[in-house]
């Protein structure tokens, strides 16, 4: 379980190849990418700056992977996330997990980024042709995190 | 008798209220152990121009004490560390 | 769109590059890596061979990914596959789903999966201690399948 | 009269099936349209050995015709290629 913010970017395949490196038990690995659109809420977007919690971001997103490893049955999981200024294309966010069998990878990877879209003290601030905006809080988000509670499976 | 105002936490502002205070922190003197995130707020909110406003009942803010996750009625003691910052938006 | 039936290993990195270069529309990559392991059925496993039906691999992938592509807004799909002989910790299939927003992402890249479980003309042959033996189609397979009926979104 | 026999069509055998019949596929003569994929598994069968055991009620038996998943139901045509399988297990 591996957690990482950071300016630079990542090469995604050799963040996925190292993780899973070796290790035989792996049959399956779930990731998702989010990156850098050039338009948001009807405005384009010409960069982003990430803006995070220095202290608090690393043991956030621990928790929601350690959380994400008692609800499924995984073997690994690594989320990287870049802060600073990014701009359309780059990638923002990488979450990775490996498992035995598809669905736990699946489940997982989607819970992780759930969580940190509401739980990781992260914040986006766009450049648009009308100046710079923080970017909102989505409610879809909350509604994405709201379907794991503790009882669902 | 001890003035309990000397007792006193650090209160971290980020994003959007970290620019609309023109501060990313500050110490805070308070009324000591029992205490609680809301009343801090409250007191914050007390000095008006963007404190009222970015933290007018009804706008989203979010808390985190000793950078975990905390919510109004979270009670807060000496050398705590306390974070506002509006709903995150990162991933 | 693209569906690839290949003897070759492929770079994962490469893949997923090349299917959302420069294309700022995206905000969301979702893709899943299935790996031989060396273990199935309690029996340790040395090698796998996958057979497939030529003919109709290529159109039986086409058709799932389009039927992926009328149900979520995706902006576009890869599906790479590979077929002959794979050593433990080899990738097999690589599913990546391109959009501007996760949901629709995650939803078509699970969605490709299970009927690519189910409908695409793949077999696999493995070689455990007690001799070579083909690989029995799953129950939990069909049930991941069924899940996506015509009016469940 | 023309004898309807005379119609062929081509049946593919793939993974465990192909091993077993020790045939990749072979031409089939058939009674002409209306036949269905079902009288034609039920002809092989007919067979006896492996294909009356790999093709025996109960079986998981899959069938592709032209190349696109069909059923026991499906009514063949003279030409058509006609693909028996296990189910699938690729992935």
């Amino acid at each position: 379980m591996t957690v990482r913010v950071q300016q630079a970017a990542f090469d995604i395949g050799d963040e996925i190849d190292g993780m899973r490196a070796g290790d035989a038990r792996v049959g399956a690995i779930a990731t998702f990418i989010g990156t850098v659109r050039d338009v948001n809420d009807a405005a384009s977007v010409s960069a982003l700056v990430l803006e995070h919690y220095p202290g608090m971001t690393e043991s956030a997103l621990g928790e929601i992977v350690a959380d994400a490893k008692s609800r499924w049955n995984i073997l690994d999981a690594l989320v990287v996330h870049r802060v600073g200024k990014l701009e359309p294309t780059e990638a923002i966010v990488l979450v990775a997990v490996t498992s035995a069998h598809r669905q736990d990878a699946f489940a997982a990877c989607e819970f992780i980024m759930d969580f940190l879209k509401t739980r990781a003290p992260f914040w986006k601030k766009e450049t648009t042709p009308a100046g710079e905006r923080w970017v909102d809080a989505r409610q879809s988000d909350d509604d994405a995190a709201a379907r794991w509670s503790p009882d669902t499976r | 008798m001890l003035d309990t105002r000397t007792e006193t936490l650090h209160v971290v502002y980020l994003a959007r209220l970290r620019e609309a205070f023109a501060s990313s922190g500050e110490a805070f003197a308070f009324a000591g152990d029992g205490t609680t995130v809301a009343e801090v707020i409250e007191t914050l909110r007390g000095r008006g121009g963007a404190w009222a406003t970015e933290l007018a009942p009804g706008r989203a803010v979010r808390i985190a004490v000793n950078q975990v996750m905390a919510s109004p009625s979270t009670r807060v003691h000496a050398g705590d560390e306390v974070a506002l910052f509006p709903p995150v938006t990162g991933g």
